[in-house]
């Protein structure tokens, strides 16, 4: 059974309510959610899913600790006096609220409790008493989720992570949504064997995450993750608090200067197994470490790869044409766009190479439900997703 | 045996997709001999719109290779959970791949995981369970039709899956999961005319530290049911979504272009009569006349570690309530 | 009130289950319907709405006749002596039904009752009783609608049109779905006053209908219909069976025809009003029916019209900029097509003209649901719409 | 005074639409005075982002024409409908232009027909409705609510479309649509929170000869009980559907193109550093990263005519004895 036992060092996810934020855990740190500061000392030692209260610093407007919590009391338990039939003779003359705004935060600051600021809220609104149930009902969830006291801990997963990066800020993964994701995943065939060459120019870290994930802990399988840049993303890698022997499975190169090496420095990466010759040859020069992830990359893309997936902010047809090379013959290729265009071209470029057969262009509707009494219907609010383009290698 | 890992090169009693086109996609098995409907061995002779067959030559042959036909070419694949779903025998409706993946996804399924199913169905969401959960993992799955779980079984059997999972005959609804399962599984899923039946066992079955659940329901109903039950036993972050995937056809479309100026100043349209009519091309990629509108509802939900799930209970109350007002 | 008899000279919709067909009455005319047969006098006199059953001609297979019913008697009538618990022990291997295809079409020819049917095939079916109850409905629904012996006789209108066309073949109203022809009327603002001009390379007239429709009867408006054929296709507006004084506001002129008539033949359309000159001048040789209507239509643009929509299957853009000259400034712009890459060019077209603004493309998803008490889910299939482009022209 | 038929000119009293940017779009009266919310009557200035406009210059301007602002300039345009539901006053939820255009098909509505609505709302697709139905047809609008009821009254009064429509007070759930309307109507508009109320209650109001109705309901389990209602009362053509518009965005993107051939060959990579990325330029269409997900679920009937009904209410009992097996 997993330690289900929150760290200092672990990254979590801090939930309240439908808002979700990664947090690293490090001694006496605080988080910032919104406009509330937290100090997170009181969650180490706690177990993963466990329900803390914000409770008010003394002294202080914005800073809360956090106390474990075993049951929270209802808003609902609060007594309704007086509900209307229908709102036929309530008109918002946006006057209904007794209390002033400065009032509010006063309330606020003095104990950050829902119940007892949207009982204050009920008892000082001149409407609410004319109000219909269903409105009543609307009103308090409305104001509970906003000084709503209560935070949990998750332990970050691909499905958390890929939710949350999309919800803050769709480009923060070029724009792949979570149908995409599981659909890059399936398509790629990626398993826990074989070697998986990525071509990822800024996702957060999310596609190499989701691969290495997919590929699991204890086995030899590779992911070559590939970037443009100087620094690869890392976020979501991180967060997903991989074992070691995982995460050195996943070798992070820069794309120029892989390719670089792998046609003009041959001798290097051929000859030497790795390891030993460091080992016995202290004294000559270090290799940097960028050069020793180029010189592994190179090594299992001389034997050739089992996926190649690529999600690129450029157009994909000269990327896809430089690391189609290493993909064996019968395996897959899968590349994202956000936009259809680029993999327009790619098909047709990939069709006129004639080493790809069942290429095809896929996007998705997709939808989500509210599922309550009553009240079932379609989320009001949609997001549209990218696009997936899926091909197989002939052999030659 | 052509299913777990890859592999270069067809050997006998491999399951072979032959691919002839886009929508011309076979499953045949690589081997000289078959049984006949009347329970004759015959030669193993494949039927294709480009000529037969003899699947004994398939042996040696390279996945991803081109075959010869009598009267065309085909090409030989490796089957991947996304192709034998392509191609696997229908005894019921299957989960098709667009929600198969994003059950993978939401039931946070990875090498190791312990994921219990039901029913088998077909088998096509099975296979990519098993491609998710091996080496390390196991897949449990359970269907109530004797005649699904034998011919279940014997396709892992070929497929060269019987090391990662279970099949068993079983009515799930009215004996839950069995007790060698407690508290086993990481996620559940169920595809079951009435799932909330099936539900209240789920909590026997998931770890003690929790673990996701999924249930595919063609019909709001069962959706509406099962999140009522999902919702009083404490489960979190229940969440009913639809994914519809469209698939794009890439054409090249030639648009004539009118020319209308000459009208304004010539006498006699005569002349412009010979005129070569000017085409634009337009690169377009459009989806098919029909395409799927739905397939079933996705429920998933959260069962929180038994340390918090009181917690939740209380919660859910809350959240329901407006129901009881 | 509306006369609600059928006649002799109408357009009908001819309806069995889920199908419908036009169809012109005709004196002792025969309507072919699947694989049907009908003689169609027994409804002329009779009302819309109506429902007739269809009987067996004596001495013919396929031959049949219509006789008025008041009620339909239930399938579901039929005695079931047995219900499965769960389909768990059948296994399907297609010879279910002791029946042969021969004798099945035997039952059919000497009587279409598809009661009578039904209740043969249950009989002689070895797995029916094992069935749950709802698959045994699901059979007998399945059964009943390929045996159903009656039709009903609609009074053809624009909604009915719209969706028979494009079911029939989309590509008969160029891919207008019932909801893009929706927001074709309301975005052209097209009322019961003022000209409107149209462009329609073929949608099998159902656009002129739609618009002449909302036009309505009884009133000075004009739609001039410009087609880029000899002759434009008229289906949709003969099915309306609109009232004479309406349909001769719908003025059907060939594209090239009616500019050259516009460009190089001002003398003739403006010094002439029209009917006039004709009564006074009869030796004179007569006009043709086609010059008549150019010369009206050049009338209209002259004066600029109210709103302009276009439906191409050519490339918009120099159909629009012809086009768009007669449209009076501070009107409407409406351009269909099936994909969205020529509305493109046009909307980038347009932003250069400099005299366009607010324009805009939408598409739409549109989902039928099936709504059944523990069975409510969406269609299984669906349509993918096409593209709406529209623009405000400015005044100059 | 400007909502009725084609004008060119702008004159006192007329709402008149100033178009900013597609996403800045506002309407105005043109009128020297206006009255404060303190009661006063001040003068008509609108404040706009490109400064402020004295909405008594406009009269006598062209629809259409180009408008001078301080800090900028807009467009005056005549309202129609659909501009009017972008701006219009909220007063409650409101049905917008791809919902109205399915709702105008559905009902069959053209210059003539007698159409009935409830609830008025803010009189979104009254505006609508009102257009297509003059000038020789009528439209009835009922809210249960009477501050809805007066403002509607006095905003088609404004708008000069008096003539054309009849707005009153009545909870027609309770009370159904009167004598007066008795079998008047061609067709029926339903918004309302319990639709299942009101339709037998159109039973009365649609024509002996039979009509259209349309019940608009965001909640499925107001679909399920209306179209329960619908079938049980003999309406034929029951269907249920949702139209979702997405609004594209015209953009040229620039895709950079990487060279990496060079990579295969050259020694030293710097002589190829000060090289121009070359780049291709695409044009595409991308909707907005949040657009509407549902609006509500539009469920449309045939009510036959009398002579029809008897027969049709058999065979809806037929279609829906499913559930009584």
């Amino acid at each position: 059974m997993e330690d289900n036992a929150i760290k200092v060092g672990d990254f979590v996810i801090v939930q309240r309510q439908g808002y979700t934020k990664l947090h690293k855990l490090k001694e006496h740190g605080t988080l910032s959610l919104g406009s509330f500061n937290m100090e997170m000392d009181n969650i180490v030692g706690e177990k993963y899913s466990d329900t803390f209260q914000m409770k008010n610093y003394p002294g202080s407007k914005k800073l809360f600790t956090l106390e474990k919590v075993d049951e929270i009391p209802s808003v609902l338990s609060i007594n309704i006096e007086k509900s209307g039939a229908d709102n036929r003779n309530i008109t918002d003359d946006g006057q209904s609220q007794n209390l002033t705004t400065e009032e509010i935060a006063k309330l606020k600051s003095e104990e950050l409790n829902s119940n007892n600021i949207v009982g204050k809220l009920i008892t000082n609104s001149r409407t609410f008493n004319e109000k219909t149930e269903y409105s009543q009902e609307k009103y308090m969830k409305k104001k509970e989720k906003k000084y709503f006291e209560y935070v949990q801990i998750r332990r970050p997963t691909i499905r958390l992570l890929a939710t949350m990066f999309y919800r803050q800020d769709p480009t923060k993964t070029l724009g792949i949504r979570s149908d995409d994701l599981s659909q890059i995943i399936t398509y790629s065939n990626v398993q826990a064997q074989g070697t998986h060459l990525l071509y990822d120019s800024g996702t957060s870290g999310l596609l190499p995450a989701a691969l290495l994930n997919q590929i699991g802990a204890q086995n030899p399988a590779h992911l070559v993750h590939v970037h443009p840049g100087n620094e690869c993303q890392k976020s979501a890698i991180v967060a997903m608090n991989f074992p070691q022997e995982q995460l050195a499975r996943c070798i992070n190169v820069n794309l120029y200067s892989v390719l670089r090496c792998f046609y003009q420095n041959k001798d290097a990466y051929n000859s030497e197994p790795q390891c030993k010759k460091i080992k016995l040859d202290d004294s000559a020069p270090k290799k940097p470490g960028w050069q020793i992830e180029n010189e592994k990359a190179c090594r299992l893309l001389e034997v050739g790869v089992d996926s190649l997936v690529v999600a690129a902010k450029e157009h994909p047809v000269s990327i896809v044409d430089q690391l189609v090379r290493f993909l064996k013959g019968g395996r897959y290729l899968v590349v994202f766009s956000a936009t259809r265009e680029p993999l327009q071209d790619l098909y047709n470029h990939l069709k006129e190479r004639l080493d790809f057969i069942y290429i095809r262009i896929v996007s998705n509707f997709m939808r989500s439900y509210q599922v309550l009494p009553d009240r079932t219907h379609p989320e009001v609010n949609m997001t549209s997703g990218g696009y997936v383009l899926t091909g197989f290698k002939l052999v030659s | 045996m052509s299913f777990d890992g890859y592999k270069t090169t067809i050997e006998e009693g491999d399951t072979v997709i032959l691919y002839l086109t886009i929508n011309q996609v076979y499953s045949v098995r690589a081997e000289a001999k078959t049984t006949s409907k009347k329970g004759v061995e015959v030669d193993n002779v494949f039927q294709t719109p480009y000529g037969a067959l003899k699947c004994a030559e398939l042996i040696g042959k390279s996945y991803g290779s081109k075959i010869s036909l009598s009267k065309g070419w085909g090409y030989v694949m490796q089957p991947t959970p996304e192709l034998w779903t392509l191609t696997l025998p229908h005894r019921t409706q299957i989960i098709y791949t667009p929600d198969i993946s994003m059950i993978l996804l939401q039931l946070e399924i990875k090498p190791g995981s312990i994921v219990v199913e039901s029913g088998t169905g077909s088998g096509s969401l099975s296979h990519a369970l098993i491609r998710s959960v091996k080496p390390t993992g196991h897949l449990y799955t359970f269907d109530f039709h004797e005649n699904r779980v034998k011919l279940a079984d014997i396709e892992f059997s070929q497929h060269g899956l019987s090391d990662y999972v279970t099949v068993a005959q079983r009515d799930v609804c009215d004996c839950g999961f069995g007790a060698e399962l407690q508290n086993r599984a990481d996620s559940v899923f169920l595809d079951l005319p009435h799932p909330w039946q099936a539900i209240p066992h789920t909590l026997d079955v998931i770890k003690e530290s929790g673990g996701r659940i999924c249930s595919f329901s063609p019909c709001i109903e069962q959706v509406q049911k099962s999140c009522g039950v999902l919702s009083k036993l404490g489960f979190q972050e229940i969440q009913t979504m639809e994914v519809l995937q469209t698939s794009y056809a890439v054409q090249t479309k030639r648009l004539p272009v009118l020319d209308l100026d000459f009208l304004q100043s010539e006498k006699d349209g005569s002349e412009s009569k010979g005129k070569e009519r000017e085409v634009v091309k337009c690169l377009t990629a459009v989806p098919p006349a029909n395409m799927p509108g739905h397939t079933g509802y996705l429920t998933f939900a959260t069962l929180p570690p038994v340390w918090a799930r009181n917690l939740q209970i209380s919660l859910n109350q809350q959240e329901s309530s407006g129901e009881l007002l």
